[in-house]
């Protein structure tokens, strides 16, 4: 219980310096968000039409410390403002409609890259010589060195445009309305096919060598060998003794990665049209939309740390060890 | 549900007439249900399907289509103008269109978005009448008014915040306003079942697709996924024309903003006008165009004017001018007069002995730009003149623009139904901030007071024929000072597909240009038809 | 591997396994490159690498001039003139990826460089001074850690101006914690040695310890998290630059890619243009990767690859009769 | 005397790298009978652990059983295969390792870990096993609620005792000790020491105990063993190796555990660097004691570099 | 009293509390509960006890490596504690060395030997030119029984007595007064072993050097050292001359070590029933350390020692041994403190 108090100490510390950078960083830089979208629409805005946005737009001129204690108090009301990108749409809104789409993506191919890539390391790391353990490791590596935006291009290319096996673009068929018919489900399925393999592709080699380097390590200690000299069946002790424990790492390297989640799929959503939070952000850096930016970042910077706590429980009952102390 | 449906792919069967037409909207990844009117920026359609404007100016061929008013009179002395609205409008929701409406609309645009600060007062004079009285004379009104969407006062007299207002349930007078199936990446619009043109809905109605960027909307183009492709394509004629050669077209025609390359005229040497030509000479215009915008727009010429603006352009000053054309050595002599010399290692010395140096400001995002940025580097290095290429975040290039702290840079210049507010943008003492203070428009600061008086007796002209002598006065003063040297129009892109749809305007036919956002978008929805079977 | 890996995720997962004791014994920095040389993977990377090094280093004698000049015909494909074609804007693809190592290499090194000795400097702090020192570092770092690292990456790049200078900040600022914490908790254990404490009995100073007593011991786990950080510059880079927040007015791999996918090479069919940077970001991350698995392979020999195959809970082979099965 | 429980007969192990041969354990005989405790003492990396684990078979990768043959109840060990001697172990040799703090799987109860022994050898079910295991636990004077326990929740010296309770599980005739309390308190070390003494009087097993620790070994075992460098220099009875040792590797053990009783007088070790080189095969000095030869002024010493 | 009657070391009621967890959390071990000892000139003092009873705490907050965290101690005459509060002053790294337990960690594998021996040197003695390094490098390994050939190892390259020597040497280098040796044997091959404890005896009778001997091993407690402590659950319990303690031990603890140490000589003495008595009078909860009756006079809060033979440095800290009129035990106040109440 300590220990999860603890950590939730540390959490709550880490949600404050965030949600503080997350207040300075935009007013860090030259320009403000009107400037910008001058520029953006090249001519279309007159300039007397200027002074009117910044008007709307509220760009706030009041003293540094006033505008912190503001956004301190709407934040924690959950009030993150008006997208100015996407005026009058409130930031909730904006966030709340695309989440959904990247938490999916994310977490599907995070779940499958997991999934497959500690089931190889184990497999590997328990037939030391075998294929899976010498040939695929450098494969792996290989594939994930490519930039994972230009991986999910070829993907998108191959697989989409020549081959036509697999849609362009977006979450699902146009048209199609939304429910949990098995149709819609398979539809979402789908259109996931592609934008999840290019980041499991780039993402499973780390796993799998990790959790075989670990797992070689585990294999070596005494209690694995213990456990051969109980007789016990392989397979138990390949997942029950070694497996079991070689996991520890991974699970914190899990928690670690669910920031990838929301943020890492950025650039496959742009790629494959994809729904989601990580092109509104590029967006809203593009924008100056500083509502919409703060709103994301602090949804994702909530998200993984609430993640991270639930990684950390999940740890305490993984990990024995810890539960003390 | 295997593959995507709604494109150039459907088979003949599909082709049954009540096919969507599919638009994609590149910078938008994913869709909020917005269509308020006088919200920033526009929501897709919304200006074009769904509400409309008095009348409609088009800029491909210069003419203006009345469209919910069906006359106007401009008043004698230039401060008013008087609109007589079409008497068969409905709104959507069955409610007719009445002169109320357009005065809320402009009370919203003014309180909303800005602008008009010239309107004094307006009038519903009657059901179908409405006058607008300016504080001075200002022809150039007559289309910047007409323009303005109108939106049911009945409706919007009701939101408590209509800045704030979603409009989730627009109600509106143009051909398609009845949103169906909103999905955060696709809507569809139907027919207005109270259009005032029935014969003109031909088309079932309009789905809109959104894309993260210019690639995925370009990819879908490609691949004939939509009818009409209103974004940047590089390589249009490879990437697109030549996949169905037979159905596919692009036009681009010069319609959009000038862009120009602006001198920051309160840093030496910049405010020497024949500095400026000077170094607009060296540019080869014809290779900017060609590689910087892959030529898909021609060089500009001395009045700075825009392919929106052939019917004002004085062919006199065009032929007489030079320094749009590339004269290397002209250009060097221009510079030895200015006493900007070649030195002995082949680059050019500025009269305190300062090596002849400075930035090119651009916004990284705008890549084409950076391009003609490299090309124009390019070409003054052979002058001796070092141009540094800077790349920098768009924000802060036009605040550097803002404030006056800049060499020289690429912008883009107002863009109206005349050529007025091109020329008192760039050439005005009114809009000319000092160096330090915030400018929102005339970056490099130069006015001139003989720019001044031929703006405003063109603002008081009411007819025709003394506009046109007093815009070829402005025309030749330009070529004269050369504020800024004009690259080349930006060109409207448009590119569509005739597999589906049929009607479009082309280069022969220019009843309208190819953009979904320009008002004239209307003129080609309620234009094209279906293709059967 | 790219923007989409946290930095050091494999640095970290082989942490797993305490390095063989027998390995511990021999002097770190001797062995340490001894053991790379003998090492076939590691040479292989090495090779990769210093063929990259070259073409950087080399590029004004092997394609002089300006790389970006406009040398005619656009969007040729490769050809006797120019050998890997050229863009749509008629510059030689060669050139500029011959040049464009040099951006890239230099950012990812320099990347690496710094973001390692950050981490390695907190690090040490952290774990030798500990304490308050360290509580305080901990935190910043964890908070570091668990902030989605690309959307901060976003938004720092478009807050700081723009310039290879920005680029090599914002990823150092990104990426060193990582770094930090894999080295702290290295330093942390070298830190509870006795030489550690006996040095202090000695007399000697707290920076003397830190950096001649406890650093050396630290070299293998310092070179991975180098290399990792570094696969980690050059693959951000790239990411930020296609996103086009980099600098693109530098030839690098990354402008390069932007070009390539803004004068639509994919969509003309333009590979040439498209295939040479991501295949050099690759090749260089993998070759990266395989020194790394080298450095991995000689600190802790059990990763080596075994001479013949074997399952872990497989009996003892006696060496007369065949081994059982 | 009956025939001996296990045969060790010029065993051979090396580790086989890709660099150089390392021979751990060279030409290595001895014999246990049945309850007989048999001690193996020597210094650090002398091959005992390799020959504790030749017996099951359990040495990894680069160890292969070179050369000699290891009969257990005249089963030929080296010849099983996997499945057999996954039946084979435990049931007839069990082990209890160096370290209790690494042979339990901390991610595991105790319960568990020994329910697993009797689920996999006995088929019986989950229920059944930890019934057992129970009882077990009670054996070794640990209370029975500990079965929920997880390994890092007990002290060391109850963990090196629920170890020895498992190795007891199955009733084993041999039972391996690889210094089973090297890492306790000297106190606990002989709580256990007397644990396994009772324990074998009331199951009769017979151990190969394994320790560095002279004292420990001759107050326990019947017979020893000492070797040195992967041969053995001398064996005899336990109290025999103590009175008269005669190689100097074992005399110099002898004399480096200062007595607890008696005057305070000097003891010399073995000299520093001081190895012995090409250990010759034993030969018998006495009934049941053989030594390695080596002249007294021992010639085949040399420094090491 | 004159000089040599001033202990080296003299410690009184030093404690150390450790809090373990990070900031967050309040978790307290009391490794150290105020202790109390005095080691005179040239004496070796052996402190035995069982794991974890605080003896490396002990030895770590002599060495200035921890911080004690009540409790005095003065290192010939001066009180270190107040005199040095941030750190340990070059002058008391010159006085005061240690010696680990691991020879294996206790050398840092980067360096060569003579690193570890020249940068003692270096530190301490500043004037020092190269060659009289080099010098005085030679005549360390010369005093630890080594070749001077040696000092150009590496530590991986030498045997785990040689780097024991290696580490005796470095605290040589120094010339110190006091040499805190924490189970310097405890690691090493048995064969070795005896060699470095003689080598210990006789550079601390040769040179007068104090050595603090901490080990859990009776038997080279006794070989080595002129008096024992022992340390239970970070208390003393008992001291005294080592041959006489170990002859006649007190303290039920005391007894229960000394029943543990195996020896062949006691071959067959072995009694389970008597070790199982001590042990559960030792560490059965109940039974408190020093718990008096009413009119006893040893409890927790005034813990007295009793002096419990005729040797006068052999006393015992319990209530069994609470001193019947008769007896010829007495209670004194503190052990250490003996020898000053003579004096007075
Ligand atoms: N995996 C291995 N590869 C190579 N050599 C090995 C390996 N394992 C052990 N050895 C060598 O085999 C020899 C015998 O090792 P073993 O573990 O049997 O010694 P030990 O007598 O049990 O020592 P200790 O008392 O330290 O436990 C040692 O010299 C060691 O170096
Ligand atoms: N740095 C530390 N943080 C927290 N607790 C500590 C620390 N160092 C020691 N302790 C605790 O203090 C107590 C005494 O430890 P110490 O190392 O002094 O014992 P010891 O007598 O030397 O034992 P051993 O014989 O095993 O070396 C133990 O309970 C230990 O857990
Ligand atoms: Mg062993
Ligand atoms: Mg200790």
């Amino acid at each position: 219980m300590g220990y999860i108090l603890r950590r939730l100490g540390f959490y709550l510390a880490a949600f404050w310096v965030s949600i503080t950078l997350n207040f300075m960083l935009p007013r860090l830089m030259p320009g403000d968000p009107v400037s910008r979208m001058v520029a953006r629409l090249q001519g279309s805005i007159r300039p007397e039409q200027i002074e009117a946005l910044r008007r709307s737009f509220g760009v706030d001129d009041a003293p540094l410390w006033e505008q912190y204690v503001r956004y301190l108090g709407q934040m924690l009301s959950g009030d993150m403002g008006f997208s100015i990108s996407r005026f009058p749409t409130p930031v909730t809104d904006v966030i709340a409609g695309q989440v959904g789409w990247t938490v999916l993506l994310g977490l599907t191919s995070l779940i499958i890259a997991v999934a497959i890539g500690n089931l190889l390391g184990i497999l590997a790391a328990w037939r030391r010589g075998g294929v899976l353990d010498s040939v695929l490791p450098p494969v792996l590596i290989f594939i994930g060195s490519f930039p994972y935006f230009w991986l999910a291009m070829g993907l998108l290319w191959l697989f989409g445009v020549t081959l036509g096996w697999f849609p362009l673009r977006h979450a699902f068929s146009m048209g199609t309305v939304p429910d949990f018919s098995l149709d819609f489900v398979g539809d979402v399925a789908y259109h996931l096919v592609l934008p999840a393999t290019s980041i499991v592709l780039v993402s499973i080699g780390g796993w799998m060598l990790g959790m075989r380097n670990t797992m070689i390590a585990t294999n070596a200690e005494d209690y694995i060998v213990m456990a051969e000299a109980k007789g016990l069946r392989p397979g138990r002790i390949m997942m029950r003794y070694a497996a079991r424990n070689a996991m520890l790492p991974s699970v914190t390297a899990f928690g670690m990665s669910l920031g990838f989640i929301v943020g890492g799929a950025l650039l496959t959503e742009v790629v494959f049209a994809y729904p989601g939070v990580g092109y509104q952000l590029l967006s809203a850096v593009q924008n100056l939309d500083y509502p919409l930016m703060q709103g994301l970042f602090l949804t994702i910077t909530t998200a993984v740390l609430i993640a991270n706590f639930l990684v950390d429980i999940v740890y305490v009952r993984l990990d024995p060890r810890v539960r003390v102390s | 549900l295997v593959g995507c449906s709604g494109g150039g792919k459907d088979t003949a069967a599909d082709l049954d007439g009540t096919q969507l037409l599919t638009i994609p909207r590149e910078d938008m990844g994913t869709f909020d249900r917005n269509f308020n009117p006088f919200s920033n920026p526009d929501f897709p359609m919304t200006q074009q399907a769904i509400y409309e404007s008095m009348l409609i100016f088009n800029p491909a061929d210069g003419t203006t289509t009345p469209w919910l008013a069906t006359e106007w009179e401009v008043a004698p002395d230039g401060t008013g103008v008087t609109y007589h609205l079409r008497d068969d409008v409905k709104w959507s929701d069955g409610e007719p269109l009445v002169a109320d409406d357009v005065v809320v609309s402009f009370d919203l645009q003014r309180q909303i978005r800005g602008g008009f600060d010239y309107i004094e007062k307006i009038t519903a004079v009657d059901d179908t009448t409405v006058q607008f009285d300016f504080s001075e004379p200002f022809s150039p009104a007559l289309l910047d008014i007409g323009q303005q969407s109108i939106a049911p006062a009945h409706i919007w007299r009701e939101f408590d915040d209509p800045a704030k207002e979603t409009n989730p349930e627009p109600v509106g007078t143009g051909p398609y306003t009845e949103v169906t199936n909103f999905q955060a990446q696709s809507f569809d619009l139907l027919r207005n079942p109270e259009y005032w043109q029935p014969d003109a809905q031909r088309i079932e109605g309009i789905r809109v697709l959104a894309f993260a960027g210019n690639d995925g909307a370009n990819l879908a183009a490609a691949n004939g996924d939509v009818d009409w492709a209103p974004q940047f394509i590089p390589n249009i004629e490879k990437a697109y024309v030549e996949k169905d050669p037979e159905h596919r077209f692009y036009w681009f025609p010069p319609t959009g903003s000038m862009v120009n390359w602006q001198f920051n005229t309160t840093k030496a040497p910049f405010d020497d006008a024949n500095v400026r030509k000077a170094l607009s000479m060296a540019v080869d215009r014809e290779q900017v165009a060609e590689i910087g915008m892959q030529g898909y727009t021609k060089p500009a010429d001395c009045t700075g004017l825009t392919g929106s603006y052939d019917s004002w352009r004085d062919e006199d000053v065009v032929s007489s001018c030079t320094w749009t054309k590339r004269d290397l050595d002209g250009a060097a002599k221009l510079l030895d007069e200015a006493g900007i010399t070649l030195g002995s290692d082949g680059k050019r010395v500025l009269p305190d002995g300062t090596p002849f140096e400075f930035d090119y400001s651009v916004g990284a995002a705008s890549s084409d730009w950076v391009s003609v940025g490299n090309v124009i580097a390019q070409n003054l290095a052979e002058l001796g003149v070092t141009v540094n290429v800077a790349a920098r975040d768009w924000a802060e290039v036009v605040s550097g623009y803002e404030s006056g702290d800049f060499d020289s840079g690429v912008v883009w210049s107002n863009s109206a139904p005349t050529p007025y507010q091109f020329y008192r943008g760039v050439m005005s003492t009114e809009t000319v901030k000092p160096a330090g203070e915030q400018a929102f428009e005339n970056y490099h600061r130069f006015g001139s007071p003989e720019a001044d008086a031929l703006l405003d007796r063109f603002a008081a002209a009411s007819d025709q024929a003394t506009q046109t002598s007093v815009m070829n006065e402005l025309e030749a003063l330009f070529a004269a000072e050369a504020p800024v040297a004009p690259l080349f129009p930006g060109p409207e892109w448009g590119a569509a597909s005739t597999a589906r749809f049929t009607g479009w305007p082309t280069e022969d036919d220019p009843y309208a240009t190819l953009s979904t956002r320009a008002r004239t978008a209307v003129l080609i929805l309620t234009t094209l038809e279906p293709v059967k079977g | 591997m790219s923007l989409a890996q946290e930095p050091n995720a494999m640095a970290e997962l082989d942490l797993g396994g305490e390095p063989d004791s027998t390995s511990r014994r021999r002097p770190a920095r001797e062995g340490l490159i001894q053991g790379l040389l003998s090492n076939k993977k590691a040479i292989a990377g090495l090779v990769i690498l210093a063929v990259f090094a070259a073409i950087a280093l080399l590029a004004p004698v092997l394609s002089p001039g300006d790389p970006t000049l406009i040398q005619g015909l656009g969007a040729q494909p490769p050809s006797g003139d120019h050998l890997l074609g050229t863009t749509a804007k008629g510059q030689d693809v060669l050139a500029l990826n011959l040049w464009g190592a040099r951006s890239s290499l230099f950012v990812g090194f320099i990347v690496g460089i710094l973001a390692t000795l950050v981490g390695l400097l907190v690090g040490l702090a952290s774990a030798y001074l500990g304490r308050v020192v360290d509580n305080v570092l901990s935190l910043v770092t964890n908070v570091f850690l668990l902030l989605p690292g690309l959307p901060l990456l976003v938004i720092l790049a478009a807050f700081l101006p723009q310039g290879i200078g920005t680029v090599i900040l914002v990823l150092v600022i990104t990426g060193w914690a990582g770094s930090a914490r894999v080295l702290r908790s290295q330093a942390l254990s070298i830190r509870g040695k006795d030489f550690v404490a006996a040095a202090q009995v000695t007399g000697e100073g707290s920076f003397r310890i830190m950096f001649r007593e406890i650093l050396p011991n630290m070299a293998s786990i310092v070179m991975s998290t180098l290399l990792a950080c570094i696969i980690f510059g050059i693959g951000a880079q790239a990411g930020l630059e296609f996103l086009g927040l980099g600098d693109i007015s530098t030839v690098s791999w990354g402008t390069n890619l932007y070009w390539a996918s803004n004068d639509g090479a994919l969509l003309t069919g333009a590979w040439w243009v498209f295939v040479p940077p991501g295949v050099s970001i690759a090749l260089v991350a993998f070759a990266l990767a395989l020194v790394n698995y080298g450095v991995d392979e000689t600190t802790n020999p059990r990763l080596r690859r075994p001479r013949r195959r074997v399952a872990a809970a497989q009996p003892t082979p006696v060496s007369s009769k065949e081994v059982s099965r | 005397m009956s025939a001996p429980l296990l045969e060790v007969d010029d065993l051979t192990v090396e580790y086989v790298t890709d660099t150089r041969v390392v021979t751990a354990v060279d030409r290595v005989s001895f014999t246990i009978g049945e309850g007989e405790v048999f001690g193996l003492a020597g210094e650090s990396g002398c091959g005992k652990s390799t020959i504790a684990n030749a017996v099951l078979r359990l040495l990894r990768d680069p160890a292969v059983i070179a050369g000699g043959s290891i009969r257990f109840r005249g089963t030929d060990v080296l010849a099983l295969t996997a499945q057999e001697l996954r039946a084979f172990r435990w049931r007839q040799v069990a082990m209890v390792f160096q370290s209790a703090m690494n042979s339990l799987n901390p991610v595991m109860t105790i319960g568990d870990q020994i329910a697993d022994i009797y689920t996999t050898h006995d088929g019986i079910s989950k229920k059944e096993a930890l019934r057992r295991a129970a009882g077990l636990l009670d054996l070794v004077g640990i209370p029975r609620e500990r079965l929920r326990s997880y390994p890092h929740q007990l002290s060391g010296g109850m963990r090196q005792r629920v170890v020895i309770a498992m190795a007891t599980a199955l009733r084993p005739p041999l039972l391996i000790m690889d210094e089973p309390t090297t890492a306790l308190d000297v106190v606990v070390q002989q709580e256990i020491m007397a644990q396994i003494k009772d324990l074998q009087r009331e199951l009769g097993f017979a151990v190969l105990f394994i320790t560095h620790d002279m004292s420990l070994m001759v107050e326990l075992s019947d017979r020893m063993a000492v070797m040195y460098a992967g041969r053995f220099v001398e064996t005899a009875p336990a109290v025999t190796v103590f009175d008269e040792p005669r190689h100097p590797y074992t005399r110099a053990l002898m004399n480096a555990f200062p007595p607890m009783t008696g005057p305070r007088t000097r003891l010399t070790g073995l000299g520093e660097g001081i190895r012995f080189a090409h250990i010759p095969d034993l030969v018998p000095v006495a009934a049941d004691h053989w030594v390695a030869p080596s002249g007294p002024t021992d010639s085949s010493t040399e420094v090491a570099r | 009293m004159s000089p040599s009657d001033t202990p080296v070391l003299s410690i009184r009621g030093l404690e150390k509390t450790f809090s373990i967890g990070s900031a967050f959390s309040r978790g307290r071990v009391r490794a150290l509960g105020g202790v109390d000892l005095d080691i005179a000139h040239g004496e070796v003092v052996a402190l035995v006890g069982e794991s974890g009873s605080g003896k490396s705490t002990l030895a770590r907050c002599l060495a200035r490596l921890e911080q004690p965290s009540g409790g005095t101690f003065s290192f010939e005459g001066r009180d270190i504690l107040t005199s040095e509060r941030r750190g340990a002053s070059r002058a008391y790294r010159s006085a005061v060395q240690m010696i680990f337990q691991d020879p294996f960690g206790s050398l840092n594998p980067v360096h060569r030997v003579g690193h570890f021996l020249e940068r003692p040197l270096r530190l301490h003695d500043a004037a020092a030119g190269r060659s009289e390094i080099d010098a005085a490098k030679r005549r360390l390994m010369a005093k630890v029984d080594l070749p001077a050939e040696l000092l150009d190892r590496y530590p991986h390259e030498l045997s785990g007595g040689q780097r024991q020597r290696i580490a005796i040497a470095r605290a040589l280098a120094v010339n110190p007064r006091l040499i805190l040796a924490d189970e310097p044997t405890s690691m090493l091959d048995v064969s070795v072993r005896i060699g470095v404890l003689n080598l210990m005896r006789t550079l601390c009778e040769q040179q007068g050097i104090s050595m603090l001997y901490i080990t859990h091993d009776l038997a080279s407690a006794r070989y080595i050292a002129d008096r024992i402590v022992v340390m239970f659950a970070g208390e003393f319990v008992e001291g005294g001359d080592a041959m006489a303690l170990l002859a006649d031990p007190m303290h039920p603890y005391t007894q229960l070590l000394i029943s543990a140490v195996p020896d062949p000589r006691r071959r067959g003495s072995f009694d389970a029933a008597e070790r199982a008595r001590l042990r559960r009078e030792v560490l059965h909860p109940t039974a408190c350390r020093w718990e008096g009756t009413g009119d006893q006079p040893c409890s927790a809060d005034t813990p007295v020692f009793h002096r419990v033979s005729d040797t006068p440095e052999h006393w015992v800290r319990c209530q069994l041994y609470a001193p019947p009129s008769d007896a010829p035990g007495t209670a004194i106040d503190s052990p250490a403190m003996d020898e000053e109440s003579t004096v007075l």
